[in-house]
């Protein structure tokens, strides 16, 4: 029994972290998060990322990845939302999941290796608006056309869908399957419309496919996309639980020097009792991504439980903690300048992202009531 | 048990009804209005507006006639609250100066600070704002260190205050100030849990009746010592105020620096070192305040919040019909509350504590509405463009802006304090 | 604008609170509570009940009642729910309001006269086992037959089925509409299941009608069904919230006076907090109670609203001041010798009274949403 | 990350639950059979039951083979938890005495005491009881007031003690006794929050680091002077137990009333006036608890909940499913949590005040998930007797039960204080 991080993961936690610190701090996120007219995707960092692995970390080893599972990967993911790190690396891993999930091993050539090195922005587009993150939530369709496979349809919100070169598109399919398909959004039957966003640590856009070219993944069905959910699910419960996490501890340490009626806020009994409640919803996350990881990585046979848990748990945790990051700072943690914005506007937004708490209740509703 | 207002009241009303619904224009019922034009631009169509209604005869609706006033009925004052929130009215561009400085002034002002306040600010010639909090005393306003030294028949005031209102377009501040030195080191501090805007009730929490129960309390009791009330001229040198952005990218406060500032010696409203009575019984006149205006303004968000989840076909989710049901019970009992409010003060009864309550009962729900919001939303509600006609940017606005009414005018936690000790009578 | 109890309302609430204080405090509710083999229904209470005039509140002064509203009823609810006050009131409360909305002038004197009087205890039978208080809840069939209407099916739990002499009985009706029928408990065609329950401040039955004889109140259907409904919900409402204020105003008390650490446990900051808010959401419900007792009495636009608001919020002040009761005493009010329990249990049973949260959460929706 | 046991671990549960299979008679299984039984009847079935377990080799499976336990790994005790709980095992006749006393004893007694205690206790031919808790001394154990004087080779015992667990049944009592005088007057107090049972670690609070740091700490630490251990012989004159009736109408804990009762002075644990420190490193063995006991039953609780609401129809109202859910994600966190804590158990890492946050986790998710219970049932659930076949009567029980779990073995409140103070570090 050894329910932990290895000392190697560990480690990436740390060299995550340190890097960070050194090369993109809070200032750093806050100039990619001021500056909404760019394209929030800072090259330097991007540049670093290919650098340290951290692209190739699912990638196969024969497609000169690093080989590595969704433990390791929750473990950047995290170190991102505790850093409130901006760029598509979300959607970028993701795609690289599908093509090695469902791609032929010719796509896997072309994709996964640029991919990994850095050198490919990509991104998951795979539900409309007012969509859930299975398949009834797909909105664009596939025509099978003598030219080959058109798809019509909106997708959105789509992340960094203004800078990525390739997506991933979820469409239904004549006889009612579903397929993912390679398509290429600068190409001229795809309109990407850039989408205003409160959270200045993404880029959001609308991706309308009409009659666009579609190179599907030819092992792609409903159950992949399912599989494909479930990993985003976990990845963006661990960055929630970073941005939780970190939300939590900088409040606990201003609280412990801001002083009203010469005592310590944080010496106050209520404030106390509410941030030792967080603690304990903050840490039952981080255990729950970390199981839920392995979950997948094991094919355990409660993955699709754990998946559930981990999402709807990091959703509730970040809610609070970044919530309280705002009330627990007082009249300072309103403003722009302080950091807290940053933290509650990424939870709020992720907190959707591959499905929000109804969406995973619901599943575990009908595997522990139905079954 | 009689909800019925007189006729004299609905009479009232349905004159009200009317200037409104032809003084309003039609652009300013668009919530993204207010956003589109520039603070500088909105402020001035909200003085001028405010100019014309006090023209048409609905300013200080409950005030004495003596004063300009109206001489209305407290129910008048809830039916004008009401009205101009179904009206969508802006926001008063002197609310701070007519719900807490006036009353004060009518009750201890000089006969020249009566003559020189009230009617300028009725007619909105001059903007008050309100100087309470420092960046190291929000819900400790005891705290302050902004000091006045008196020399000849002025004050010198040094210091910076924080979360004032409309700092911007201010002409008048009324601010508490350290004309006596106060005791001592001990309360350094940095940062701010700083409680801003109407409603800054949380520090009657350490008044003299309390004081003197505990050691605690008498620390801070002797902090109250030697703070005036003085009322500063802004458009001098020796006053800076600067914009506070906020995380909703919008800046309703700013911050005020004293560099020198000057003030005459009888600009002191309630007499030299009375400055933290004079600061009680002047937030004592919230208690008037029932949350008729907070009800009928959440109401209306709770009909938007529900338009748009039904545009994205969300609004048939049962759980989130029970959640947002679920804020409506407690909007509804707002209502009822704001009902009780207003009998107790039309009996002329002592409302104590009551304010804490009021603003308990409408900031949490005005805050876990918009949390229903997010949740109804989901993913949708993270984009702020127009999508299909669907623009969620002022509800998501609203929402940002929900986060700060739980801090300022006394944070829930003050307020929870407020309730326990002086409604409940739990020990310190 | 008036919003509170007249004079004479806040007399009648002394009176009552006076009158349990000396002559059924909470040492006689312990007698009946502990007593499970026993009737429930002392004959001493219920006849200065009926002295009192407390049974003829609501009936119409022509039938020898007071003739007053339900904003007086719920006075009288609200002060037996502060001294978790036994006996079949509610019920028999019930049975003269179905028959003054729906009966026939004969049925009107022959029901109303002696249950103002104290003479007739009855009850009301409108629900199936899993159902919900409108028309869709009920279990009962009634078919039209040469001798009579005959009613079958099962109503269950039915308040003071043991000692019923008159059961208001809801049944569907061939034409798929709703009748309301006077019922003799004791015929030969009615079972009456004594039910036990772990609330000693009432006593429960199953009523069983295997072709019951049935007297129809000429003026019943789904609406009256529902308007019945509507007034139980409120006068749950006001026991609930009678049974908050005085659970609370208890562990107010205890918590002044008992010290731990060297300080009075209420000076505490976490339960000063958590009463506050708890007395916030008390003070709530009686407002709410109050507004929907006028609603109904004033016909107002929104009294269907109301009463679903009072409900609603009533159970949820009840259950958590109840809760907080046992909790805020530590130990001792966890004991079988304290009266926590007696507050706790009886908010614990009238939460699904007339409609749980989701039923009325789900009618205020409806209000609200689809409107 | 690997969540497998080792074979040898596997082995054991495998053997265990063969055993288990055999020996736990089916009616066990039926949760109404231990309330079908008087309490007298079902502690002597308990008794029975563990001494066979006994005998095949089932106790004591993490203890030193030299006290005459197993010598088993963690892991093979988190397995017995589990594999208990999954086969309906009763509780253990002598919980108080196997998770706390013994390794006191193995760790602090002298010789003769751990001769004369472990054995027999794991044989049962000794029942312990625990004596902490008194009517003025509940979450604030320091308050004790039963005192024990010298007289010869005897201490004379008097004073009261409430929430003793089997105190009907038991043969021994450890406990806490004032032997110096204490700080005299000031403390009276009436009533009580009083923590009982298991995971008594409230007390730790209050310890030797944390008290230099502010007067009422150091307060509390003069309290904490002068007590004593005592192991006390419950069935002599001097000694008497009462049952304690509880809401749910049973009788789990009970009072114990010493008048002169006598006890040998080498009957003292740790030495005499060492009594707190002895108590604090008797809690401390709680904290190698995971909490996969908990979860195992109250997983089945989910299912048996589960089961009765389908009966009912209510297992198909989309929110109650949701309300379901969220008990079930506390559920699964529980499990995590208590592979986590097994983690480090097995790597030898100091759990601190982890077990706080366990117990925390545990309890408060317990008492919701009756909570649920009630939501899911609604009126239905109020009636106890059988209907048709669906018996709610255990269930309800259960539901009262978790009334009192946020409240013994310290209140969730003083486990948040441990939290916050000892695990965030925020300041007393």
């Amino acid at each position: 029994m050894y329910f932990a991080l290895t000392d190697e993961q560990r480690a990436l936690a740390e060299t995550v972290r340190d890097f960070l610190a050194d090369r993109f701090d809070l200032t750093a996120v806050r100039a990619v998060f001021e500056d909404t007219a760019g394209d929030g995707h800072p090259a330097e960092l991007w540049k670093a990322f290919a650098e340290q692995g951290w692209l190739a970390v699912l990638v196969p080893e024969e497609n000169d990845g690093m080989g590595l599972g969704l433990l390791d990967a929750q473990v950047l993911a995290r170190a991102f939302g505790a850093g409130a790190v901006p760029g598509p690396w979300l959607p970028t891993v993701l795609v690289g999941e599908a093509v090695r999930l469902a791609g032929s091993p010719a796509q896997r050539a072309a994709v996964l290796g640029p991919l990994a090195a850095g050198e490919l922005v990509a991104t998951v587009a795979l539900r409309a608006p007012g969509g859930s993150f299975d398949q009834s939530g797909v909105g664009v369709t596939a025509d099978i056309d003598p030219g080959g496979t058109r798809l019509t349809g909106t997708a959105s919100p789509v992340e960094y869908a203004g800078v990525a070169r390739t997506a991933v598109v979820a469409a239904k399919e004549p006889d009612g399957g579903i397929g993912l398909y390679l398509v290429d959004p600068t190409s001229a039957s795809v309109t990407v419309t850039a989408l205003d966003t409160y959270d200045g640590t993404t880029r959001l856009g609308a991706l309308t496919l009409d009659g666009a070219a579609g190179e599907r993944l030819p092992e792609s069905n409903a159950a992949v996309l399912a599989e494909l959910s479930r990993r985003g699910a976990v990845l963006a419960a661990a960055d929630l639980v970073g941005t939780a996490r970190a939300a939590l501890t900088r409040t606990i340490e201003y609280d412990k020097t801001r002083v009203q009626f010469g005592k310590a806020v944080g010496s106050f009994q209520f404030i106390k009792h509410t941030l030792a409640d967080l603690h304990v919803g903050v840490l039952m996350a981080e255990h729950a991504a970390l199981y839920a990881a392995h979950a997948v990585d094991a094919a355990l046979p409660d993955a699709a439980l754990a998946v559930a848990v981990a999402k709807a748990k990091a959703n509730d945790a970040a809610e609070r903690a970044t919530g309280a990051m705002i009330q627990y700072h007082g009249g300072i943690g309103y403003t722009w300048e302080h950091e807290a914005h940053f933290f509650y506007k990424r939870a709020k937004r992720l907190v959707g992202t591959f499905g929000d708490a109804g969406e995973h209740l619901d599943r575990i509703a009908a595997l522990s009531i139905d079954a | 048990m009689d909800l019925t207002f007189t006729p004299q009241e609905e009479k009232f009303r349905s004159e009200l009804r009317g200037w409104l619904d032809a003084n309003i224009p039609a652009a300013w019922r668009d919530p993204s209005f207010w956003r589109s034009v520039s603070d500088d631009e909105g402020f001035e169509l909200r003085r001028d507006w405010e100019r014309r209604k006090h023209d048409a005869g609905f300013a200080g609706i409950a005030w004495p006639t003596e004063y300009g006033g109206r001489g209305g009925t407290p129910g008048m004052k809830a039916i004008y609250d009401e009205e101009m929130a179904l009206a969508h009215a802006p926001q008063s561009a002197n609310a701070l100066g007519l719900t807490f400085l006036a009353p004060t002034v009518m009750a201890i002002g000089t006969d020249q600070q009566k003559r020189d306040i009230i009617g300028p600010m009725l007619r909105n010639e001059v903007i008050w704002c309100q100087g309470f909090s420092e960046p190291g005393a929000g819900s400790d306003l005891a705290a302050l260190r902004t000091s006045g030294v008196l020399d000849g028949d002025e004050y010198v005031v040094n210091g910076q205050k924080i979360w004032t209102t409309n700092a911007m377009h201010g002409d008048k501040l009324f601010t508490l100030v350290r004309t006596e030195p106060g005791p001592g080191p001990g309360r350094q501090a940095e940062g701010g849990i700083s409680p801003v805007g109407t409603n800054n009730d949380q520090s009657g929490a350490l008044e003299a009746g309390t004081a003197r129960r505990d050691p605690e309390a008498r620390r801070s009791h002797g902090m109250h010592r030697g703070i005036s009330m003085l009322l500063v001229d802004m458009r001098q040198p020796g006053v800076e105020t600067r914009p506070l952005r906020q995380l909703s990218g919008a800046s309703e406060f700013g911050e005020v620096f004293f560099t020198d500032a000057r003030v005459k010696a009888s600009e002191c409203l309630g007499g030299v070192g009375n400055g933290w009575k004079t600061a009680m019984l002047l937030l004592s006149f919230e208690r008037g305040a029932s949350g008729i205006s907070q009800y009928a303004t959440y109401r209306r968000g709770y009909d938007e919040i529900v338009a748009a989840a039904r545009r994205l076909g969300r609004d048939t989710d049962p759980t989130l019909r029970r959640e947002l049901a679920s804020r409506l019970v407690e909007l509804e009992c707002l209502r009822y509350h704001a009902m009780h409010v207003l009998t107790q003060v039309e009996q002329g009864r002592d409302l104590g504590s009551e304010s804490s309550i009021t603003k308990l009962q409408w900031s949490e729900t005005y805050q876990k509405l918009f949390e229903t919001f997010d949740h109804l939303l989901g993913l949708d509600g993270v984009v702020t463009s127009p999508v299909d006609g669907l623009d969620l940017a002022s509800l998501q606005f609203e929402a940002f802006w929900t986060r700060s009414v739980t801090i300022w005018g006394g944070s829930s936690q003050v307020q929870r304090n407020i309730v326990a000790e002086r409604v409940l009578g739990l020990p310190r």
